[in-house]
């Protein structure tokens, strides 16, 4: 399995998803830069947390402009697996290619915190591999999920809620941590399965999100 | 008493005063810049004619004691700063440790007191910009972030936005940078309400070859400055953070800096690469005194001279003076040494990182510093002379305010110890700090093996590289001002021991040390008497200890109406641990485990936070209430000794130190991972002693029932006191016969905030 | 060469978005007794953005068209924002 | 009963100050291709807020009293920032 870990200025879980990539889960993989088209032969790309430009304007909007998300956006449409986790579920939402955006959290803070999540659908390519609930760190100051009221209806009516806190931390409208695009191959989500897939770290949840991609991929190693 | 604050002088340009070249020098001028008539004479002397107004500025911030610690040099030289481990000591932008499998952990502490005293979420996120750049100028890659944070009581009312623009400003920094804040601590005083503490220290690991130096090799190579332009802001800041803190001293500062935590970031990538693809020969951060600081250091290092044109440097204002880019201290600037070959793939890097670049001077071999500027020379001064001949003083020293004896000592009856436990657990001082650190990533680059709250010092993992095992360090920050107050040498010890005591309940051995002494005037006897007493303390504890001090700030002039704050010195200390499988957290781990207090018998409550909370704390101005006991050095290094070789015996499965809030807190700070304990024994007689006295250090572990033996014989042999106090119960908290309490109600205390119950 | 225009865009969260910011300031002026704010209540807070710039451009009808380029499509979220443009001639 | 004035207050970085993120949404936009920004320059960017909202006062004098104490004391932080105020008559 070969995946592509985006790299923005300002990006700084990029390292920790190209560490799991390889060191966990044994896959190959590839450091994207920004500026760059995106290496051919893809099996996965991800767009890591951290603060793109700076998450000044607003965060991932700057980042969602920039030249390799011409070619991530080609990745998505051809069906290719697209992960954005926090600062990349931003991204992803300002590029449009998952509905809504995020929101400065309801009490104004970060938050830097373990919380439970209810997996809404366990057969999906980013859950098969996942139990009902798992634990997860989330870390961020905006990660307050929005849609208007046809967006959110679509997405609950079509399961494309992936993932919801038990109990919100943020104020995310139907308490939503993480979703999916209608054609099923775009993922956002705002806690972090990366920094839960070690036993050194106290936790291993996280590591069923990409034990699931393995799965839905295919290709194994 | 200290002339600079009677006349002080102002921002140069606001003020009036003539910043361009034909500006003379008059005796006013030089004495607001904070420079003595003798200094200036010396400065006369040396250069052979009277300085530029450039020149003069130059010395004022060089001279200044924020660089050039002209009080406390002398009283430093004690402490020991050698080891086999010590790749780089104090004199560096941070201090270097071998930790062997070719890895080493650079790590420094510094202050940033009156920038957040002014504007505390800018000034306390400069404050982390600044100490990250220390130790990425060096080679290292930062993993981790410590805060230590002094304010007044919670119930004044200036103190909330203080604390909340400080905190707010440490998080919005390290979040994005994406370095994880992971350890640290805050307390809240009287003595600290007029005068605002905030230390940060940054740990950061390299290959111990990219060590990199910030010396300019070389004449003939290329000056290269990257990062932000050079605004007006923060001009003189060297200059501001040694002096009192006054209406004049605030009203004279240069516009407030503001962080850009974005740009910090590109920077620190541009410079861990161009560090690691060998493009420089030298490199440096624009710190305090900025643009003058890092060139004179740099030359002042490689005793080489260095020569820069202000033209070619990027500038965010229009019509800047030569004095106002020298010593401007805008954030986010990087100075290098790059051989001439190298000059374009250094600028490469740059573009790539988005971080500017620019060639504006060159290294030369004339030991001079030469300043040109619109085609004329503005500063032509011996480096040397900048970095090597700052004046020395020995201040008049006098011995601190003895602490007043407390009489009777307070009594608590059976029937109080719980309300008495609750009460501390929720104080300001004790609580904890969730607050604060759940509003830092302390969870960036997945290496928080041991996260903020459950352990005494913090454990991070370094990945393994290229296939080879995990390397585990651990890092903690703590400072007791309320010991220091009562007998500074003591309190010097404590502090350095409790650091390494901190390391070693977390499975650490202690490696190294860096501190930040934050103090008042050393221009007042008894400031400087309890300055010199409390780094002998420190000198001799490092000693027994036998961890070298590889670097750390002095902070002077933390005062406020005239009043010094008690004085405080914060101490952050490195530890390894060998063995993943050592690594220890405070957490109970199973019922019907012995739980065995190892160290001495409580004495006294001089200095305890029950103290506090009877008699109040301690007020500015007034000598402290309530002596401590002396203390057994040698004792506690024996006790630090058995603890950790009793961990890597692998009989230890918790372990937590005595501190704020004495052994009811420390046992109370067990449970809250969720198992309880019945404590049939409290050791002596008296019940606030035995419970609430914080001295002498001591040590809680919790051991298997059939390993328990083993422990108490091996303490035996080490001669430490080991005491089985109890056993872990499914239930909650029950202290010595008195009634149980639930552990969410220990937890509801502990998670108070310092504004709850207030109005 | 073209001329020098000072443009302002001014964005602000839609009406139909919580507004946590404004909610905040709201909250803090109800319990703040601000001297010179006696018998005075504020209410409806939103907070928003303004951006502030430079435009070299030919014409004021290019400028104009790059300034609402960019609020529409950079400085301003439609999901959740709507904006303002202002541009000023040159002087 | 008061009147109802319709609020603005605008905060700016002050000048000397730097803005940081006018910085980077600057280079941003220098590197970004839009359509519709063909030949125009965008320069000196500088990123603000701006507050609305309504007062319930007894008079305009009170209200802009009032609105001056709010820009002042709570939402613009004088170390670093500067704003306008404004007010519109009751409708
Ligand atoms: N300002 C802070 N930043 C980060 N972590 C903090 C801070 N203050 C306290 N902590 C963390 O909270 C925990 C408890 O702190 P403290 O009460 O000082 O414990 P101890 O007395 O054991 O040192 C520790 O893990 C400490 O590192
Ligand atoms: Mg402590």
């Amino acid at each position: 399995m070969k995946t592509g870990v985006i790299i923005f200025p300002g990006s700084n879980c990029d390292q920790d998803c190209l560490d799991v990539s390889e060191r966990v889960m044994g896959w190959e993989a590839i450091p994207c830069w920004h500026r760059d088209a995106l290496p051919p032969g893809l099996d996965l790309v991800i767009l890591p947390g951290g603060f793109s430009h700076g998450d000044y304007l607003r965060a991932g909007a700057i980042a969602a402009r920039a030249p390799v998300m011409a070619d991530v956006a080609r990745f998505a449409q051809a069906g290719g697996p697209v992960l954005g986790i926090c600062n990349g579920f931003q991204i992803l939402c300002e590029a449009g290619l998952l509905p809504g955006a995020l929101r400065i959290n309801r009490d104004l803070i970060f938050h830097c915190e373990d919380v439970w999540l209810r997996v809404e659908r366990r057969d999906t390519r980013f859950t098969s591999a996942c139990p009902e609930r798992i634990q997860m760190p989330i870390a961020h100051r905006e990660g307050n999920y929005y849609a208007d009221r046809e967006t959110l209806a679509r997405l609950e009516g079509q399961g494309l809620v992936l993932f919801r806190y038990e109990e919100n931390p943020n104020g995310s409208v139907n308490d939503i941590a993480g979703i999916m695009s209608e054609a099923g191959n775009v993922c956002g989500m705002m806690p972090h399965p990366e920094r839960a897939s070690e036993d050194v770290l106290g936790c291993t949840d996280g590591r069923s999100v990409f034990e699931s991609l393995a799965l839905a991929t295919g290709v194994g190693n | 008493m200290d002339d600079r604050s009677s006349s002080p002088w102002r921002w140069p340009r606001e003020w009036g005063i003539d910043v361009t070249l034909n500006a003379s020098i008059t005796p006013d001028l030089v004495t607001q810049h904070g420079l003595r008539p003798e200094e200036y004479e010396g400065i006369v002397e040396r250069l052979g004619r009277e300085p530029s107004i450039v020149e003069l500025g130059i010395y004022s911030v060089m001279w200044s004691e924020h660089c050039a610690y002209k009080h406390s040099r002398p009283v430093l030289r004690g402490l020991p700063t050698t080891g086999e481990r010590v790749l780089v000591g104090p004199g560096e932008n941070a201090g270097v440790i071998d930790i062997g499998g070719g890895l080493a952990i650079a790590f420094k502490m510094e202050s940033h007191n009156h920038p957040s005293a002014v504007e505390p979420y800018q000034g306390a996120a400069t404050g982390v910009g600044g100490i990250l750049r220390d130790i990425f100028t060096m080679g290292a890659r930062p993993v981790a972030m410590l805060d230590n944070l002094r304010f007044g009581e919670p119930s004044d009312p200036a103190m909330q936005h203080l604390v909340e623009g400080v905190v707010e400003g440490i998080a919005g920094y390290g979040n994005c940078v994406g370095v994880p804040t992971v350890a640290g601590d805050v307390m809240f005083d009287p003595g600290h309400a007029g005068n605002i503490l905030v230390n940060v220290m940054c740990v950061g690991v390299m290959r111990s070859e990219d060590l990199a130096l910030g010396q300019a090799q070389g004449p003939g190579n290329a000056v290269l400055c990257f990062g932000s332009a050079t605004g007006c802001d923060g001009i003189h800041g060297a200059t501001f953070a040694s002096e009192e803190l006054s209406e004049q001293a605030l009203e004279r500062r240069g516009a407030v800096q503001v962080g850009d935590p974005f740009m910090g970031k590109r920077i620190l990538e541009a410079t861990l690469e161009l560090i690691r693809r060998g493009l420089v020969a030298g490199i440096q951060d624009m710190g305090a005194a900025g643009l003058t600081c890092s060139t004179c250091e740099m030359a002042g290092r490689a005793g080489t001279g260095i020569e820069i044109d202000l033209d070619r440097v990027p500038q965010r204002a229009e019509g800047m003076s030569a004095y106002e880019i020298m010593l401007s201290e805008s954030q986010e600037r990087m100075l290098a040494v790059v051989e001439p070959p190298k000059i374009e793939a250094a600028l490469e890097v740059c573009e790539r990182w988005e971080c500017g670049g620019v060639v504006i001077g060159e290294v030369t071999d004339t030991g001079q510093m030469v300043v040109r500027h619109h085609g004329a020379t503005v500063a032509d001064i011996p480096a040397e002379h900048l970095t090597g001949a700052a004046p020395v003083y020995h201040p008049e020293d006098a011995p601190p305010a003895a602490p007043r004896p407390l009489g009777e000592t307070p009594r608590i009856r059976r029937s109080e110890v719980n309300a008495t436990l609750l009460r501390l657990l929720a104080s300001p001082t004790i609580a904890s700090k969730r607050w604060a650190w759940r509003r830092y990533d302390h969870m960036v680059q997945t290496g928080a093996a041991v996260r903020p709250g459950e352990g005494d010092a913090a454990v991070i993992r370094l990945r393994g590289r290229d296939g080879g095992p995990d390397r585990f360090i651990a890092v903690t920050s703590d400072g007791n001002h309320r010991a220091v107050a009562r007998d500074a040498r003591i309190g010097g010890q404590l502090a350095v021991c409790e650091a390494a005591r901190n390391l070693v309940c977390v499975g650490a051995e202690p490696l190294g040390v860096t501190n930040c002494l934050n103090f008042g005037s050393p221009e007042r006897p008894e400031v400087f008497g309890a300055f010199r007493r409390c780094v002998g303390g420190m000198a001799e504890a490092c000693r027994a200890l036998g961890v070298p001090v590889t670097g750390g700030n002095v902070s002077f002039y933390n005062e406020a109406d005239g009043i010094a704050i008690p004085p405080t010195p914060m101490i952050g200390m490195l530890g390894l641990i060998e063995d993943a499988a050592h690594i220890t957290r405070m957490a109970w781990r199973e019922v019907g485990d012995v739980i065995c207090m190892l160290g001495p018998l409580p004495e006294g409550l001089g200095g305890s936070e029950l103290l506090k909370m009877t008699a109040g704390p301690d007020l500015p101005g007034t000598a402290p209430l309530g002596t401590i006991a002396p203390f057994d050095l040698e004792g506690e290094v024996r006790l630090q000794s058995l603890t950790l070789r009793a961990i890597r015996e692998g009989l230890i499965r918790s372990a937590h130190d005595v501190s704020e809030g004495g052994l009811a807190v420390t046992l109370a700070e067990c449970c809250l991972g969720g198992l309880g304990a019945r404590i049939d024994a409290a050791p002596g007689d008296d019940l606030a002693v035995a419970l609430f006295g914080e001295l002498p250090p001591r040590v809680v572990v919790s051991v298997r029932a059939e390993d328990a033996p083993r422990l108490c014989a091996m303490a035996e042999a080490e001669g430490v006191d080991c005491a089985e106090i109890g056993e872990v119960t499914g239930g909650g908290l029950s202290l010595a016969g008195c009634e149980e309490i639930a552990i969410d109600a220990l937890r509801a205390a502990h998670e108070t905030r310092p504004w709850e119950g207030l109005a | 060469m073209g001329s020098h225009f000072e443009a302002e865009v001014t964005v602000m969260p839609k009406p139909e978005v919580a507004d946590p910011q404004g909610q905040a300031i709201e909250q803090a002026l109800a319990r703040l007794a601000l001297s010179g704010t006696e018998g005075v209540r504020a209410s409806h807070v939103r907070v928003g953005k303004v951006v502030h710039l430079e435009l070299e451009a030919a014409d004021r009808a290019s400028a104009e068209r790059a300034l609402e380029a960019l609020a529409d499509r950079v400085l301003a979220n439609p999901n959740i924002e709507s904006f303002s443009c202002s541009i000023r001639d040159p002087k």
